[in-house]
């Protein structure tokens, strides 16, 4: 246990040390998503129609930015194989990570989600579903995002296909999240999709973990 | 074959590239691991 | 009982076999030399014997597993964003020896205090190899496997690798280590040839 | 039950053996069915009642489909086989079957297209199955693309092997997911498309087609596993052997 609360301390030292590195993930999001506004004419009622498709899809860009360096930089350093020696559970350890990456990229994301929202004229009511969405989906992005990480973490062009390998995984965490906020705006029931959610959070925190940490035993041979 | 068969019942577009495709896609999968097999071999040969 | 064992190691990369049958015994307060042309697998074989690797064939064995095994590679392991001081007492926590060490540790490698608390990457190369030094001394463990650790270092960090070696082996320890450089002037190694 | 036939079939010289002489009548038969089927759906079965005669396009595209599925869940076995038993054989039947896979997706996709033209009225229909068929597109191009950015071959094989098994689990979710997201989606397509009743004559060209499917995707599987194996074991004496045997004339063993 001690060894998961170094890691976790540790990460996080390394975020205060390096702020603009989980500062820019937020800042992105925020840019992407009124970038969109500019899209379209000023106030239109659109807007709000496709604000579940704009605040996912801007979340799920904002944490492949910063997922490619989760473990690059420890395998650069030598710190992965120094863990790999050290025999602590690699699993773990990646779940420690992961939990580190979502606390600094995703929680961000959620906590910016409602005003974003209003800003593109989703009506209040329907914030609900659309922070809880993210709330929940978010960590799958961390976590399905990590495994990726961890199965590119030694490739020199590996950042080129993370996207590539994180988009078809990522398909129903965005199409339930996204599919909330829809059922909330045309009066259906917006609890359904969530409960999917979860249940796809507690599938990817229980399995990605354990198959992540075979990714980096795997990276290093 | 009539003129008539031809035509698909108007839908020829569609049937015939379908089929079209379809015949592309079976010829590439027998022949692909052919042209791989003969750049292996002069690989391999060239190692010798 | 030799404290690391391996038998008929065959170590491959990628699908050409580096290594076939190989066989070590690397007794306590042993210092074992290895040497061999570039490429030829020494890297490969200290990965393999400290676990990092999977061999083809054969396996290799510790005496006391528990104690574990240090391995320093070509890379420090040093995260280069923190402290000589925060990357040890992330090293403590991970191998859960107490944090107390540490200033002692890089005493013991004479890193200059102020050069313990500025980020690594302000470090020169040989301060960082001093300090991925010190954290074999954080937790003493019998077996030391050490991939070229004299690079960088100047005349004095070879004069301190020798006396911290000869210390751990005087304790009943055992080093396994590669390197292209004479060793230093009191060890006295049993040469290996790949 | 003793597992020698297991292990011999598992040293690559025999299943490359074995392979190399499976693979034509693997080829031949498929070819032989794949004729009749597309002869019989063409020619011999009459026009649908509702579609005439734009579904015979069915004789293409539901082949393809079901491959497409059955060689992913293949891959994705292949590859568990690979991680736990460390066989070279399973790795590299798993990368065989990759390629196979993601062209008869594409396939399926493209038929599935050019289906819903006539009768839906636009190429492309957010249909559930159609997504669903993208989606698994994507998942064989990730395992193509991630296979081919490692130099080691076996690295990259395991790699692969756990981003198939992640794709395996992720199949069904996204199947659901489409199929609740297409039934959120209010104005549901103009024809909803219902299996359309088969009559025999109809049925036969489509059982030799999907037959002929699987033995054809059968001979370039065994084919791309005898090259993986050959580029695997180059360094082995029976690989150098063959290669000096065949003179590099690629005459077919």
């Amino acid at each position: 246990m001690k060894a998961l609360a170094a890691i976790f301390a540790r990460e996080l030292r390394l975020a205060a040390r390096a702020k603009a590195e989980w500062l820019m993930p937020p800042l992105f999001f925020v840019i992407v998503v009124t970038v969109f506004s500019f899209g379209t004419r000023p106030n239109d009622p659109q807007l709000a129609a496709f604000a579940p498709a704009v605040l996912w899809v801007g979340a799920l860009l904002a944490a492949l930015l910063s997922l490619e360096r989760l473990y690059r930089t420890d395998q650069e350093d030598g710190t992965l194989e120094q863990l790999l020696v050290s025999r602590t559970a690699l699993s773990f350890a990646v779940f420690v990570k992961g939990l580190a990456h979502w606390l600094l990229s995703g929680l961000p994301i959620v906590l910016l989600a409602a005003p974003l929202g209003l800003m593109l004229g989703l009506a209040p009511p329907h914030l609900g579903p659309l922070v809880l969405g993210l709330a929940l989906g978010t960590p799958c992005l961390s976590f399905i995002g990590g495994f990726v990480a961890a199965l590119t973490v030694g490739l020199p062009r590996g950042g080129a296909l993370l996207p590539v390998l994180v988009l078809p995984l990522i398909v129903p965490v965005v199409i339930f999240g996204a599919g909330s906020v829809r059922a909330a705006q045309q009066g259906l029931d917006a609890g359904a999709p969530l409960y999917f959610l979860a249940a796809i959070l507690t599938l990817t925190l229980t399995l990605l973990p354990w198959l992540a940490a075979a990714a980096l035993r795997n990276a290093f041979e | 074959m009539s003129p008539e068969f031809w035509k698909m019942g108007g839908y020829a577009l569609y049937v015939w590239g379908s089929f079209g495709i379809a015949a592309g896609i079976y010829l590439w999968n027998l022949i692909a691991p052919r042209l791989r097999r003969r750049a292996i071999l002069e690989t391999l040969l060239d190692d010798e | 009982m030799p404290l690391l064992s391996a038998d008929q190691l065959t170590i491959q990369r990628g699908d050409r076999a580096l290594l076939r049958d190989f066989d070590l015994r690397l007794a306590a307060g042993e210092l074992l030399h290895l040497r061999g042309a570039n490429g030829i697998g020494k890297t490969s074989l200290l990965e393999t014997l400290a676990g990092l690797r999977r061999p083809a064939a054969g396996q290799c064995r510790l005496a006391d597993e528990a104690a574990g095994l240090h391995w320093l590679g070509h890379r420090n392991g040093l995260n280069l964003q923190l402290s000589a001081i925060d990357n040890l007492r992330f090293w403590c926590g991970i191998n859960g020896a107490s944090p107390a060490g540490i200033d002692a540790a890089l005493a013991g490698v004479e890193l200059p205090a102020r050069a313990r608390r500025r980020a690594c990457r302000s470090l020169s190369a040989g301060q960082k190899r001093r300090s991925a030094l010190a954290r074999l001394l954080l937790q003493p463990r019998p077996v030391w496997l050490l991939d070229e650790p004299l690079d960088g270092l100047d005349a004095g960090g070879l004069a301190l690798f020798a006396a911290l070696t000869q210390a751990h082996l005087a304790q009943g320890g055992a080093v396994l280590m590669t390197s292209h450089q004479t060793l230093p002037a009191p060890l006295a190694a049993r040469e290996l040839i790949l | 039950m003793n597992w020698t036939w297991f292990h011999r079939l598992g040293s690559p010289p025999s299943f490359y053996r074995f392979a190399g002489r499976l693979a034509p009548w693997l080829g031949g038969l498929g070819l032989l069915l794949l004729a009749y089927g597309w002869y019989a759906g063409l020619v011999l079965a009459p026009p649908d009642y509702q579609q005439k005669d734009a579904f015979r396009i069915i004789y293409v595209h539901v082949p393809a489909a079901a491959v497409s599925l059955s060689l992913y869940v293949l891959m994705a076995l292949a590859g568990a086989v690979a991680l736990i038993w460390r066989m070279k054989l399973a790795e590299a039947v798993m990368v065989a079957t990759a390629p196979v896979g993601a062209s008869f997706t594409a396939l399926a996709l493209v038929t599935g297209m050019l289906w819903g033209k006539p009768m839906w009225g636009a190429y492309w229909v957010w249909d559930a199955r159609l997504t669903a068929e993208l989606v698994l597109l994507f998942l064989y191009c990730g395992v193509i693309g991630l296979n081919a950015a490692f130099d080691d071959a076996r690295a990259g094989a395991r790699a692969c092997a756990l981003l198939a098994i992640v794709g395996l689990v992720n199949v069904p979710i996204v199947h659901f997911s489409v199929e609740w997201w297409n039934s959120l989606h209010q104005g549901s397509t103009i024809l909803k498309f219902g299996k359309p009743a088969i009559s025999a004559d109809m049925a036969w060209p489509l059982y030799a087609g999907l037959l002929a499917t699987y033995c054809l995707c059968g001979h370039a599987i065994l084919r791309r596993a005898q090259n993986e194996l050959l580029l695997r074991e180059r360094n082995t004496r029976w690989v150098r052997e063959l290669a000096t045997e065949l003179g590099g004339g690629a005459r077919v063993s």
